[in-house]
This record gives C-alpha cells, structure tokens and sequence, in this order.
C-alpha cells in the first residue's frame, strides 16, 4: 500500500519534470533557429587585415617559428600575464576552500596499491617526462608551448597518485616555487612590454618564458589536483 | 571526415546533457573533449589540440571523477560470518533469524537517500575481510544473530551522522528484539 | 609615465606580500596604496592637461598587441578606485582577519579592476573579469559561514554563465571585424549599414555587461554577494561602491562601440527605470542592514542607467557624477554597517536601537552618507540625482525617478531609526574614539559634503562640464525635499514600521536554472528590441 | 551543410539547455564547460579554409589564423579553472547542505543554511 503510493508520486514527478524538458527545450530550439538565421546575415568589413599582419610578420618581428608562441608570448604576453595569475589565484582559492591538512601520510589510502601498474608507470615515467620539457623547450619551433608542457608534466604527479595514493607528498615547497615563478614571469613579461624594441636576444628570451610558464603550470596543476585528492573532510565540517 | 565529427561532437554533446547519471556524463564529456581535440587538428590547430587533449580531457575529467568518487558513493560492507563460527557462539542456534537483516539495511539505505547519497552495499560472509577491506568503507555491519556491531571511522562525518539517524529510529528495530552497537574507531 | 605600472605595481606587491610574514605586509600594502593614489592623481592632472594617453604595450600599434588608454572617464574612475582602496586597506589594517592571502586577494583586485577601465582590447577585458569573479567569490566567503557558500556558487557561476555570453560576443566580433581594440571596432562600426549585421555581437555582449550592472531580470546575484553574511566590510564596500561601476563602464563603452548601428537607448532607459523602482521597493521590505544596503545599490545603478542612457549631456555627466558619488557613500554606509554589526552582533535593523548614544562619532558620519544617498541639499546625490533629473525628457519617466528618490527617503527612515531610541542591550559604554580607525570613515563623511557644496566648480574640471544650476529652483527643490522627508518620516512611523514586524523579509530570489533562463530572456529580448 | 560556426552555436546552445533544464550542480559546471568548448570551435573556424596549414615550423603562406588559436589556450586554462573552483564550491555546499539540487539548496538556504 505504502509502496505504492511512493511509487505513484515518484512517476507524477517525473512526468512534470519531462513536461518542462520539453518546454525548455522547445525554447532553446526556438532561439537556436532565430540565431542560425541571424548568423546567416553575418556582416564582415575587410576582417583579415589582423590575420594577414601576423601571417607576414611574426618571424620577423618574434624570432619565432610558431605563430601562437609568438602571439601569446609576444604581441600579447598581457594576456598571458594574467594567465599566470588565473591559475594562481584559483589555487590560492581551492587552498582555502579545502582547509589545509597537517599531515598528508594516511595510513587508510597505503594498502592501495597496484604493482602492476606501477611497474608499467615506472617504464613510462621518462618518456612522459622527456616529452612534457621537449614541448616546453621547443615551444617556439613546433607545437606545443608552456601550458601544453606543463600539464603533461602534471599528469606524471596525477599518475604517481593513481599507483600509490599513500604516498607523501610535499606540496608546501611547490606553492613556495609558484609565487617565486610567477614573480619573475612577471618581470621578464614587463621587461618584453616596456622595453619590447631594445631586446636583442628574443629567441632566448621565448625560450625562458616558456620555461617559467611551463612550471608555473605545472605547480599549479599540480597543487589543484592533490587538494582535490585529498579533500580533507574534517575542515569541511568545521565552519 | 570533418563534417562527420562535427555531427559526432552534437550527438556527444545531447547525449552528456541528458544522461541521468552523473559519473557517465562526466565520461562522455571527456569523450566530447577528445572529439574536439581531434576536431582542431583538422582545423589546423595542433597547439590548441593539444592544450584541449592534456587540460580539458585529460585533467578537468579525472578532477570531476575525483569529486564525484568522494562525495556520491556510501560503502557499506555488511558481513555475516559463516554458520560454523556462529554455532561456536552457541546463543543463536535456535532460529535462523540471523540472515533476517533487512531492517538495518533499510535503514542505512533510507539515511542514504535522505542525504542524496549512492548507497553501495556489498555482502560478505569471510570473517577476516574485517580487517583487510576496512580502509575502504565507510561502514561495516557486522551481524551476529541478532546483535549487530556498526565499525565506521571517527574522521568520516556521514558515519556521525549515521549514528545519530540509527539512534533516532531504533525503536523499529528493537521490536524484532535486534541489539545494535555502534563503534567508532 | 606608462600606464602599466598602475597594473604591474599592484599585481608585484600582492605576489610579494604573499611570501611575507603577516603584520609588515599591511603596512607594505598601505605604503604601496598611498604611492598608487599619488600616482593615479598625477595621472589624472597629465590626463586633464595634456588629452588622452595611450600606451600600445610592447611597441605593437594598431590592435596588433594591447593597447593601454587613459580619457579624462578612465583617470576618474582610476583615483576612484586607488582613493577607495586606500581607505578600505587603512581601515582593514586593524581587523584579525586581515592575513596575506586577503591582501594579495584584494590588491589583486584592485589591479584588475584598474586594468577593466584602461584596457581597450576586448579578449583583455574578458580574462581581467573572470580572473577578478574567482578572486571575488573567494572574498566574499572569506569569513566562513554556511549560508554563503550557496551566495558564492551563485555568484560565481551566474557570472561565468554571463562572461561565456561575453566571449561568444568576441568571437562574432572578430569574425565580422578582423579585430578586438574596441576603438578600433568603433571606427569600423561606421562602415555597417544594417543592424542585422552586428545585432548578435551586440545582444551578447551587452547581456554580459548588463549582468554586471544588475539590472532588471539579472540581478538576483547581487543581494546575495554584495550582502552575504560572511564577506568583510570593507569586501562589501569595494564590491557595492566600485566593483559594479566597472559593469557600468563596461557598458558604457559597448554602448558607444555600437552607437553608429544600434542605438535603443530608449530600452535600456525603460529597463533602468524599472530596476531602479523594483530595487527601492525590494529594499524598503529588508530587514537586514546589509541587504537594505545591497537593494539600494540596485536602485542606484538603475538611476545611473538611465542618466546614461537618457540622451542629454546633461544627465549623461549627472550619471558619471552620481557613480563618483554613490561609490562613496555607499561604501561608507557598508563600512559603517560593518562596525555597527560587529558592535550589537545582530544584523536586523528593528532590533537596534540606540546607536547615537554608543557612537556619536560613527553616527555623524552615518548621518552624513545618509544625506548623500538620498539627495539632501548640499549633499553630493542631490547635484548628481538634480543633474539626471533634469536631462531627462518624458513626465512619466520623471516622475518615476520622483517616486524612486521617496522610496530611497522612505527605506533610509528605516536606517536612521537605528540611530535613535533606547539600546536594549546590556552592553551601555560609550565607545571610545580612535583616531587612526575613525579618521577615514570621517574623511569619507566630509566628502559627502565637499562633493556637495563644490560640485559645480568640480565638475567644471573632471569632466569640463559647466552646470547652471538656478539658485531659485534650487531653493524649490530644497523645500520639496523637506516636505518630502517630513512625508516619509510620518509614513514610516505610523506604517511602515508597523507593517515591517509582521512581515517575512521577502527576497527577490532565482535558483540558478531561473537565474539562466532570464539570461537568454534578456538576450531574446535584447536582440528583438535591437532589431526594430 | 554542417561547418564548425554552425556546429558550435548548436552546441552551444545544448549547453543552455543544460544549464535551465538540469538542476543538479554538477550538471551546470558540465554545460558550462560545453558552451565554453562550443566558442572554442567558433573561434578557430572563423578563418579556416578547407587545405591550410597549421601556423608552425616558420610557414607564413596559406596558414590558419593564429591569433584565435592563441586566445584559445587561455580559454581553456580559463575553462579548468573555473571547473576546479566551482568543483571545489561544489563540494563545499554538499557537505554544508547535503543536496546537489539547486532547488532544494536554494530553499535550504532560506532556511540558514543548515543540513
């Protein structure tokens, strides 16, 4: 008796529920017919004079071989400047939305753990390694750059924590290396803005930027992956 | 070959909307993320593919995994020891009453669902799983005829709470004569 | 001197500071504030003598790299924003909670809302407001309290939900232009001949900017930021004086981008009408200091809306005006809110009573504000709201911004109860004066004041404005605020007051799929409106 | 018939979809994360032609454009930031309130905000 009154609720909300997907729904298609017709009577004004600049000009004015390293490293490192401080100002956010731990050695998480994949891991370390600074360092010759190289780089420390979760990590020293880095991110960044014509040695100089960024990336995807790991649930509880 | 994984990229993308469970949206999102990875390689974008292949597939769907893992699931181990072990306690030999267990799973099962939470209950009768698995749940019941002992930890708050939901409604229980005990370690 | 250092001292500081011990990174950051006020003071005298200055940052010109502007609106809003900054860091120097991580949080904010008002490339524009949206909801629950984290999931992601329109904006921008610097666009702009050519640029951006504005459909999560329980004050006060004037700004420039095309200032003028009415009467039935606060911002920027919106050059300064002034008085009442709940540890505005006797000092200013918001003569908001008014065309809407201004004397009535009547609570000493605290929120009280009594001559030089105001209807307008005031005052006391202890505070709230649907509302509706 | 714009504003506009109908907040930082991934497309098909190549290894003739591909970068850095920050804020309303549906969050935030 009782069961099935619950049962006979659960299936009126659902059909009310199925009833307002189809409005919505309906609606949202609505828009989307309205927008593709909009989209068809699209203006354009002479719309590749930015494009054909850059095509022309990068290796000349950038020393660079791959037209987005030198857009986003050189014509508009504003951009990435801020970049940087995204990254860092969402670690600096998930830090204190999960308070941090005082120990990080759980002795729950020590009997996980696979040796099988940590054996086939271990072999592919290197490789996963040699291929994330190869993207850095060649950033400005072949695709790849400072962002791309330091998430590979993260994926090695994400793997680490998929073979052996009980390990112990030191995440206090990475924090300390990103503010460090990203200071003098910030001050090769203002060096190219303000003094951009009496800088000779560009080539280098797309080469160090990459570096840095390419570490300040990997700190910092670093730090949001290991929090996110290791949620501490008491310091939820706490506030 | 472009226009065939663009149609890919829509059908990918109505079938993460409206999937109902969330773990398999977050897969196919990430399925998404790779069709758009190799979308832009045909657009003659590799810097951006690869950004899109590492960050958005590979990283946003493990940090959504990670979530998901933590907070949806509620493990239960329920273990009842073999019938010669419990013929040694000689106290319960007179009925089978023992594998009547439905009450307290029910009510753990109904705490779940008043917290939103994925109860996941898995049954045991090896006595020594006890030690080797308890890092793993959140909660083992272990029965005895009809006492029950309830193990969770004293860091996980859902256990708390659980403790003081089975204190509130274990008149319904006390009625079949079940004596529980709950231990915090 | 380069426009970037007003964007790099503050970002360097603030990565310093990080690494620093706490009690030298307040004083850093204090030092550091007094030397960007100087600066963007100096700037503004550049600006004023020698025209608009502009920086390509790197060397690129012609929308190739970022280019960095200053105009006479720019330079305002900058010492604005460093004046502000200045005040709330010098008042935040005392508070317990002030660690580094606040400090860098807050100097970062700083930084980018300084970089919104003097980027011109559109693409900058969108990552300095999603950066200063993830830096704003981390300080708006920065003292840990359960209700806000809702407050700031819905912040946070209404916000985004908006900056996505924003960047499916650029992307239709660069399709049809070829470029992202907004003057540039503006000189394109006057090749286009159809507004069906650019009216999906214009409907998404200008959704995403009149989010930040909070107008009409969309404002539901600005109670909640600008008023939640958990963020400091002084958070409260930046957000409610200066952080929306950066959507006001925003919006600005989008409207005078697309001006050549489409021009339906008539709409956003019905919309900022409204918002402003339904704030004001959203306002009046809170009981919560904060939140009252929080309504009025509402109200205010519906005004400032239609100042701009309204056609004259007249109320398009009184708009500018009364950003300068409502940034100033608003933020002060916040503070105040500030020091008034941590006094009595209750947030609900029946219940404290007394407050004058406790703090005669704080109260004067309060009163001051007060004055400020709700057009007082010799007061700062009644040149700027007299300014508006008086551009405007149409009875009807006139009278609306009437009515919006008794509604602001009504809820104020309100607030100014707190300050009379006998204190319930134990707790009976006069609190003692100190100084270094007191001096800024007086500074802040005696501006109110200044603005008002020298507006004219002030205006002449900010913006080379030169108001007539005619002593006689003046003096008209001052007997019409009294009668007004005496109105409100006998309402409130044998109505309102009445009503409000048996009401439940009502809010104007969305959950989250409402808050979206309105977007795509607003940007039907938008697009339609563009359109005829 | 099918080319990357207009592949990108259904896509798009899927996402919008999932943001009104679906009230779960996990749910929403998903559609967000499509809508984000739909402006991407836009974007790096706004000068592509069929036969170009990509903007590397020195080429400067008959290359795809680079300047959306480099603002695209940022937009994905962009995109996992906000993932992770509303992941985290996500996680932090579910521990205080006990529901991932904005409804009921919404209404138990009316009430104080309690579990």
């Amino acid at each position: 008796m009782k069961i099935s009154k619950i049962s006979k609720a659960i299936k009126a909300n659902d059909a009310k529920n199925g009833l307002r997907r189809i409005l919505v729904a309906s609606f949202i298609l609505g828009i989307t017919i309205i927008f593709l017709f909009l989209y068809k009577h699209i203006g354009s004004v002479d719309s590749v004079e930015l494009y054909s600049y850059y095509k022309k000009m990068y290796i000349h004015d950038t020393y660079s071989q791959n037209a987005v390293t030198a857009i986003y490293l050189n014509y508009r490192v504003f951009d990435t400047f801020f970049e940087a401080l995204l990254l860092m100002i969402c670690v600096t956010g998930i830090m204190y939305f999960f308070k941090e731990k005082s120990t990080y050695n759980n002795s729950e998480y020590k009997e996980k753990k696979h040796e099988l994949l940590e054996a086939a891991l271990n072999f592919l370390y290197p490789i996963i390694i040699v291929f994330g600074i190869y993207l850095i360092l060649y950033g400005s010759k072949s695709p790849g750059g400072g962002f791309q190289g330091g998430a590979v780089l993260a994926a090695v420390f994400m793997s680490r924590y998929l073979v052996n979760p009980g390990a112990i990590w030191h995440v206090d020293s990475l924090k300390n290396v990103e503010k460090m880095l990203y200071l003098l991110i910030v001050s090769f960044s203002s060096l190219l803005i303000l003094a951009n014509s009496y800088i000779e040695f560009k080539s280098l100089y797309l080469i160090i930027m990459n570096f840095l960024i390419g570490f300040k990336v990997f700190c910092g995807l670093s730090i949001i992956f290991f929090y996110f790991a290791y949620i501490d649930t008491d310091s939820l509880e706490s506030w | 070959m472009l226009e065939f994984l663009f149609l890919s990229l829509i059908i990918f993308a109505i079938v993460t909307v409206q999937t109902k469970n969330l773990i398999r949206a977050v897969i196919y999102l990430g399925g998404l993320s790779l069709i758009c990875s190799v979308t832009y390689i045909m657009l003659a974008a590799p810097d951006v593919a690869l950004a899109e292949a590492v960050i958005g597939c590979t990283l946003s769907t493990i940090l959504f995994l990670v979530v998901l893992r933590k907070y949806r699931v509620f493990n239960v181990c329920f273990v009842y020891p073999q019938i010669n072990i419990i013929q040694e306690n000689t106290n319960v030999q007179d009925d089978m009453s023992y594998m009547d267990n439905a009450n307290i799973i029910k009510l753990v099962e109904n705490y779940c669902y008043s917290k939103e939470l994925e109860p996941h209950i898995i049954y045991s009768n090896r006595y020594e799983d006890l030690i080797t698995i308890s890092y793993q749940y959140d909660i083992i019941v272990h029965q005895l005829g009809k006492q029950f002992w309830l193990y969770g930890r004293k860091r996980n708050y859902q256990v708390i709470n659980l403790k003081a939901y089975i204190k509130k409604n274990i008149s319904d229980l006390e009625k079949d004569g079940a004596s529980i005990e709950f231990e915090l370690l | 001197m380069e426009l970037y250092y007003y964007i790099i001292i503050p970002v360097f500081i603030a990565t310093l500071v990080y690494f620093l011990p706490n009690r030298g990174s307040r004083i850093i950051a204090f030092i550091m504030q007094l030397a960007l006020f100087g600066m963007s003071v100096y700037n503004f005298v550049q600006v004023k003598d020698n025209g608009v200055v502009t920086n390509y940052l790197g060397g690129w010109s012609n929308g190739v790299g970022i280019a960095l502007r200053a105009d006479s609106e720019a330079s305002i809003f900058i010492v604005m924003t460093t004046f502000l900054f200045l005040i709330t860091i010098s008042l935040g120097m005392f508070k317990e909670y002030i660690d580094n991580t606040f400090i860098f949080l807050f100097v970062i904010l700083e930084a980018l809302l300084i970089t919104t008002f003097l980027s011109t490339d559109l693409f900058n524009i969108y990552i300095v407001i999603e950066i200063s949206t993830i830096a704003v909801s981390i300080l708006i629950m920065y003292k840990r309290d359960s209700r806000s984290v809702y407050d700031a999931l819905i912040y946070f992601l209404s916000n985004i939900l908006g900056m996505t329109f924003f960047l499916f904006g650029i992307a239709f921008i660069y399709k049809i232009f070829g470029v992202l610097d907004i003057y540039i666009i503006a000189e394109k702009m006057k090749n286009i001949n159809d507004p069906l050519e650019v009216i999906l640029p214009f409907g998404l951006l200008m959704t995403a900017a009149c989010l930040k504005c909070a107008v009409l459909p969309l404002f539901s999560w600005l109670p909640k930021a600008h008023g939640t329980p958990s963020a400091p004050s002084i958070v409260s006060a930046i957000l409610s004086g200066l952080y929306v004037k950066g959507g006001i700004y925003l919006f600005i420039r989008l409207r005078s981008m697309f001006q050549p095309v489409i021009d339906i200032d008539h709409y956003f003028l019905l919309i900022g009408v409204i918002t402003a009415i339904v704030g004001v009467i959203l306002a009046i039935l809170q009981k919560d200091i904060k939140l009252i606060l929080a309504y009025h911002t509402v109200s205010q920027l519906g005004i400032i809306l239609v100042g701009i919106c309204a056609g004259s050059i007249e109320s398009y300064y009184g708009a500018l005006y009364h950003c300068i002034n409502h940034s100033i008085f608003k933020a002060l009442l916040f503070i105040i809110a500030g020091i008034i709940i941590e006094r009595y540890k209750i947030r609900n505005v029946t219940e404290i009573r007394g407050v004058f006797r406790r703090m005669p000092v704080v109260s004067i200013v309060a009163i001051m504000a007060i004055a400020g918001i709700t057009g007082t003569p010799f007061f700062n908001g009644s040149i700027s709201k007299y300014m508006i008014q008086a551009g405007l065309e149409g009875n009807l809407i006139k009278y609306s911004i009437v009515l919006v201004n008794f509604g602001t004397i009504l809820s104020f009535c309100k607030f100014l109860s707190m300050f009379f009547g006998k204190d319930f609570h134990r707790d009976k000493g006069v609190t003692l004066i100190n100084l270094i605290k007191t001096l800024p929120i007086f500074i802040m009280g005696l501006l109110c004041f200044l603005l008002g009594i020298m507006g004219d001559a002030l205006l002449e030089v900010v913006f080379n404005y030169r108001i007539s105001i005619i002593s006689y209807s003046y003096l008209l307008k001052s007997i019409y605020f009294i009668f007004t005031l005496l109105l409100a005052i006998a309402l409130y006391k044998y109505f309102l007051s009445r009503i409000l202890k048996r009401l439940k505070p009502i809010e104007f709230e969305l959950t989250f799929n409402h808050i979206a649907l309105s977007i795509v509302v607003f940007f039907v509706i938008t697009v339609i409106f563009g359109l005829i | 018939m099918l080319n990357g714009e207009i592949t990108s504003i259904i896509l798009f506009f899927i996402g919008v979809y999932g943001i009104i109908a679906r009230r779960n907040m996990v749910k929403s930082i998903i559609s967000i994360g499509i809508m984000e991934m739909a402006i991407i497309l836009f974007l790096l098909s706004v000068n592509f032609e069929k036969g170009m190549r990509a903007p590397v290894s020195g080429l400067t003739s008959n290359i795809s454009d680079p300047l959306p591909q480099a603002l695209m970068i940022t937009a994905i850095i962009i995109g996992v930031a906000v993932n992770a920050i509303g992941l985290s804020l996500f996680i932090n309303i579910y521990h205080k309130y006990g529901t991932t549906n904005w409804t009921k969050a919404a209404y138990k935030r009316r009430q104080g905000g309690r579990k």
